[in-house]
């Protein structure tokens, strides 16, 4: 099973990438746009789903800095 | 008085902390895959980019079989220094409070930096006053500590703020300026700046850091 | 064979870049239309990049052979002896149309690259060096060029840990839609560990080690690297390649302890051309040919055409030659290290090189027609009448106060300070390195300290080399080494700008104490085809040969990139030159800042400053010159002679070479680099110039040659450099700022003047 | 309006972080893991959601290396 994992700053904690994006996209012409976060992407095949939080919680993701969501794909996103 | 240097795949200062090591005593390298810590007497988890640094920096290596020997060493109350990537591992395996992130300035920094000793007498400081500052240089793109607060007040309270950036110097964004912590018991201790980069007056001007291995030394000898 | 209907055409020829003519040839040598496999391999091989055709025969005229000469041209690496049974490999290389396509990646596989160059031939990597051009700073193309070209020096040379202890950059409006990428790398290796690339022993195995095998870069030698980059490059995009440097390291240190079991015959690395180039020439400087089996090569893409695998440039990958006894001992070494070795083929006595997909021969070529019958091509070089290159405009008035022209000078892209993008290198890794950027004209690095292996867990602490830096008080030997090129004085006059380059990095060493063992050289230019590059071609390799010649620093190796321009003209030419010296005490190495108020400031060398092509002409936007003043070589040598021997012996505080900005930003940046002022009369020197006008004071302000000098130290160690070359005291070193005495045209500066005007490129990188 | 763009390695280019979170998850116990691809994940408040498209060719995602998938959230997730 295609299985894809979210993983972002948690609030509070400062995100210069975040940041960086925010402060460069009205130089790029894009105006009204806030909020910016950068988070990390983790897509992945898996037998065993009811595996996935434990190693969101161990390997994939910093509990302490970070939140993450997991969320399973019925049918693999064809970038493989 | 023995020193074991862990090695993983993408170390890159793990012979720089051998040698750093060997001016104050003997050292030897203990390969990733192995659980035998070769009877040191105090660990140093190196710098480098373990495993590329890929995931987050430090993320990988904490599984690896020695670092559970190292766990174990810790626990018993065994000196563990870690530095920069060493110490990414050392919070990546909860030896130490709190986590490293992405500099402030998102680049990869190499400068010298001005430490200030907030914390002496113990493990790592015993060769250190309090106030005391040290030059050492520090190189990473992962070196901004943080912790929640309740954390860090707890870490000021019990002394396990070890080393701060001197005013002007915490180029990477750290809270309250933090360069290098220890854990409650004070026998693990981690910093982003490489004190094995500064033992030597031809090779980098300073030779601060060598108060560091030093003071590990003294520790292990008293004990 | 496949059948010929499915026969590539002449068409797919010239697509893939070869000549109608040397299609013939290609029939010639094959008997026949080659077949897709073949024709891929004959378009990369017979490509300017691995072919050398409109270069081999200048190179032919360089100077290869001296006495500290390990290894010349023809390895991946050139190698020099650094004394102590230890050689020391260095090489410069380019990657600059892949950089221009996507500048991280293209700069990271770049210094990848060279560095599998230099641990091909057995030398652990212990520095890295880049040279860097780009358009003016002020397009925003230029500065994301530059900020994605430095982020992947970064990332690969700090993760692999081998450090980057200096480079060059320059801004200049040439490069704009062409910048340069070149990257250089040393080794140190102990000399039986070097090896070469020369496949020997029929019925020995080839294998393949390193990372699988995908469609990167494809088409990438012969399309990519060698061709003019046109406004429809979108369509020429292969799958760019992506760098690995911690799939590096394990090979790295996986070739290295292969090589110290002594378990290979020979060693390659995948560069250009991969497979194709690696493969035919390890045959080729063998004399036998090979079989490679492509259905043995691991793959990180299913369905890859046997042409594609041969072809593909994807990285971090070596070939190896084993004797079969050999062959499971070298399988487990390449297992422990996680790089996965694979037998892909065969050594053979027939020369060729017969390609196979499981059964089927789907390739077969005599490697001599491969690799030595390209043809080559003579040049037609002939000047241009009108100038090729177009004035900068003016950024600063012609009537500017010398106060004002020191401080724009310093301020200017290509003379502010570099530490924005040196500080994102890691110049310590290793613990040689005793002298960093902007600490010293050259960077120092330790011979002696014993790391030049990395130990392994089995407790071989490997100590191979010397003693180290502590505990007893024998001299540490150590290397230095310069990287330079200004190519718009190469622009102005190719000849004497290319000596100027050489004497610019064999004056750097002298300022640190060193002497040159050895030199590299990155050829990088326009469209040979074209008369006035095949000019500008011809006469710097001319001035190239003669400087290293007078110099005795011969040529070990090197690159070529032609083809750098676009329909707005060629770069500029630039050759760029890499040179390793010796110095016998690091104790002794030199500094650039000045060390202690009160100390003597001398100018050293018979220096004859001239604005033409100078700094301070391009900011008064001034056209480029017709030629350059003549260069007395000799005379510069006895200079370097005097300040090597002086700083040897610890005679003088600190030297540093005057180049970009003359006299004043020389002394500028020895008082940035020891935190001091200078009071200095130029009255003296001034007087010596008969009736000298605003434009003449000027011109020894801020005027440029070679072979100029600014020593401090005590007076007698200063005064002791009279006895080799012209020595002129100027002044004394001070607590205060810069105050420069010259009539009308005197000029004082503080400290902190200076230091913001030097700070200007801080902004190129804001956070 | 809140947006989520999913940046992945274009198909076929090489991606080290997925191979070496490939070859990590076994030894901590996880089997049957595979097809591990690492990338990034952009989430932002936009006002103009067809801007989205020329943000990430031009800043977000690096179209020669990468490619990109663009959500549009109705509601906006906690992480701010
Ligand atoms: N400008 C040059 N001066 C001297 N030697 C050169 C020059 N350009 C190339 N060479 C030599 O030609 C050989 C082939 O170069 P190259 O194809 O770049 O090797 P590789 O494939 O190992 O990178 C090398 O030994 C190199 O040193
Ligand atoms: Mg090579």
């Amino acid at each position: 099973m295609r299985a894809r994992v979210l993983i972002r700053p948690k609030a509070g904690i400062l995100d210069p990438q975040g940041a960086a994006v925010e402060r460069a996209l009205p130089a790029l012409g894009f105006a009204g746009v806030s909020r910016v976060h950068v988070g990390r992407l983790v897509e992945l095949d898996v037998e065993d789903a009811s595996q996935l939080q434990s190693m969101c919680e161990r390997l994939l993701a910093n509990p302490l800095v970070e939140d993450y969501e997991i969320q399973l794909l019925d049918v693999a996103p064809d970038a493989s | 008085m023995r020193f074991g240097v862990l090695q993983f795949p993408g170390s890159c200062d793990e012979v720089d902390a051998l040698q750093a090591a060997r001016r104050v005593a003997d050292a030897e390298l203990i390969w990733h895959g192995d659980r035998d810590l070769k009877g040191a007497d105090a660990i140093v988890v190196p710098g480098g980019f373990s495993y590329g640094d890929y995931l987050r920096a430090g993320a990988i290596a904490r599984f690896a079989p020695a670092m559970e020997s190292v766990i174990e060493f810790a626990r018993e109350g065994g000196p563990v220094l870690g530095i920069c990537n060493g110490f990414q591992v050392l919070c990546e395996a909860h030896l130490l409070p709190g986590a490293l992130l992405p500099n402030r300035n998102l680049r990869f920094t190499f400068r010298q930096v001005q430490l200030e000793v907030r914390s002496s007498g113990g493990t790592f400081t015993r060769e250190c006053a309090l106030g005391e500052r040290l030059s050492i240089p520090a190189k990473h793109a992962w070196g901004r500590y943080h912790a929640d607060e309740q954390t860090l007040a707890a870490m000021d309270d019990g002394g396990q703020i070890v080393l701060r950036y001197a005013p002007g110097e915490n180029f990477n964004g750290s809270l309250q300026d933090i360069a290098g912590v220890s854990n409650e018991a004070g026998n693990v201790f981690g910093l982003m700046p490489h004190p094995e980069h500064a033992v030597d007056e031809l090779i980098g001007g300073s030779t601060d850091g060598l108060k560091i291995f030093n003071s590990i030394k003294l520790t292990v000898e008293a004990a | 064979m496949a059948p010929a209907a499915t026969l590539p055409t002449l068409q797919d020829a010239l697509a893939l870049g070869l000549t109608e003519a040397e299609y013939e040839l290609v029939c010639g040598h094959q008997g026949g239309p080659p077949n897709q496999v073949e024709l891929a391999m004959y378009s990369l091989l017979w490509s300017e990049h691995c072919a050398y055709k409109h270069s081999k025969k200048l190179l032919r005229t360089l100077p290869t052979e001296g006495e500290h000469v390990v290894m010349g041209p023809g390895e991946n690496a050139g190698a020099v002896d650094a004394g102590d049974g230890l050689v020391c490999a260095f090489k410069v290389e380019s990657h600059n149309h892949p950089s221009a396509v996507e500048p991280f990646q293209g700069a990271a596989t770049g210094v990848g690259g060279i560095l599998r160059d230099i641990f091909a031939i057995g030398a652990r990597p212990i520095a890295v060096l880049d040279s860097l051009r780009f358009g003016e700073p002020s397009s925003a193309r230029s500065r994301y060029l530059l900020d994605g070209a430095v982020s992947g020096i970064a990332h690969y040379g700090n993760s692999i840990g081998v450090p980057t202890v200096g480079g060059e950059v320059y801004f200049e409006s040439p490069y704009e839609q062409n910048c340069l990428i070149n990257a250089m790398a040393l080794g140190l290796a102990p000399r039986e560990r070097l090896v070469r690339s020369a496949a020997a022993g029929p019925g020995n195995v080839v294998i393949l080690f390193g990372a699988s095998t995908g469609r990167d870069g494809i088409g990438g030698a012969s399309v990519l690297a060698s061709a003019e980059l046109g406004d429809d490059d979108a369509d020429k995009r292969p799958t760019v390649q992506v760098g690995d440097p911690f799939a590096e390291s394990k090979l790295l240190e996986c070739s290295l302890e292969l090589l110290d079991r002594g378990l290979l015959v020979s060693l390659q690395d995948l560069g250009a051309a991969g497979l194709t180039s690696s493969a035919s020439e390890m045959a080729s400087a063998g004399c036998v040919g090979i079989d490679i089996d492509v259905s043995l090569v691991p793959l990180r893409e299913a369905d890859m055409e046997p042409f594609e695998i041969m072809v593909s440039e994807s990285q971090e990958r070596m070939l190896c030659v084993v004797e079969p006894a050999r062959v499971p001992e070298v399988l487990a070494l390449c297992e422990r290290w996680e790089v996965h070795g694979t037998a892909i083929g065969t050594v053979t006595d027939t020369r060729r090189m017969r390609v196979f997909d499981g059964p089927e021969l789907v390739g077969d070529m005599p490697v001599s027609a491969l690799v030595d019958d390209c043809p080559l091509y003579d040049l037609a070089p002939a000047r241009s009448a009108t100038p090729v290159y177009a004035p900068t405009p003016a950024t600063l008035a012609s009537d500017a106060s010398p106060r004002d022209c020191l401080l724009a000078l310093l301020s200017s892209p290509n003379v502010a300070s570099r530490r924005p993008l040196f500080e994102r290198y890691d110049a310590i890794v290793q613990s040689r390195t005793v002298r960093r950027p902007e600490q010293a004209d050259a960077a120092v690095l330790a011979i002696c300290h014993p790391q030049e292996m990395r130990a392994r867990d089995d407790g071989e602490s490997a100590q191979e080399t010397g003693t180290g830096a502590d505990g007893d008080d024998g001299p540490i030997p150590a290397l230095a080494v310069s990287i330079d090129c200004n190519g718009r004085r190469v622009a102005a006059d190719p000849y004497r700008g290319t000596i100027a380059a050489v004497l610019e990095c064999a004056s750097n060493l002298a300022c640190v104490g060193a002497e040159p063992l050895g030199t590299t050289n990155n050829l990088n230019f326009g469209n040979p085809e074209k008369p006035h590059v095949a000019w500008q071609l011809t006469e710097s390799v001319r001035g190239l040969g003669e400087a290293c010649r007078a110099l005795e620093a011969p040529i070990v190796g090197g690159n070529v990139s032609l083809y750098n321009e676009t329909s707005s003209g060629p770069i500029y030419p630039t050759p760029v030159i890499g040179m390793v010296g010796r110095l016998p005490d690091a104790r002794n190495a030199g500094r650039l800042g000045f060390a202690r108020a009160g100390e003597t400031i001398a100018l050293v060398g018979h220096f004859a400053p001239s604005l033409d092509a100078s700094e301070l002409s391009k900011l008064r936007g001034h056209p480029l010159p017709e030629e350059l003043p003549d260069i007395d070589v000799a005379a510069v040598r006895s200079a370097q002679f005097a300040v090597r021997g002086a700083m040897r012996v610890g005679g003088l505080s600190g030297a540093h070479d005057i180049a970009e900005g003359g006299l004043a930003v020389a002394l500028s940046e020895c008082c940035l680099a020891g935190g001091l002022g200078a009071e200095v009369r130029l009255d003296a020197l001034a007087g010596e110039e008969r009736d000298a006008d605003r434009e003449e004071l000027l011109r020894l302000l801020f005027g440029e040659a070679p072979g100029g000098f600014i020593v401090s130290g005590i007076p007698t160690g200063v005064r002791a450099l009279g006895r080799r070359t012209r020595v002129r005291v100027i002044g004394t070193v001070s607590r205060e700022g810069l105050r420069v005495d010259l009539g009308e045209l005197s000029l004082t500066a503080t400290l902190a003047e200076l230091t913001e005007a030097h700070g200007a490129l801080a902004e190129l990188f804001p956070c």
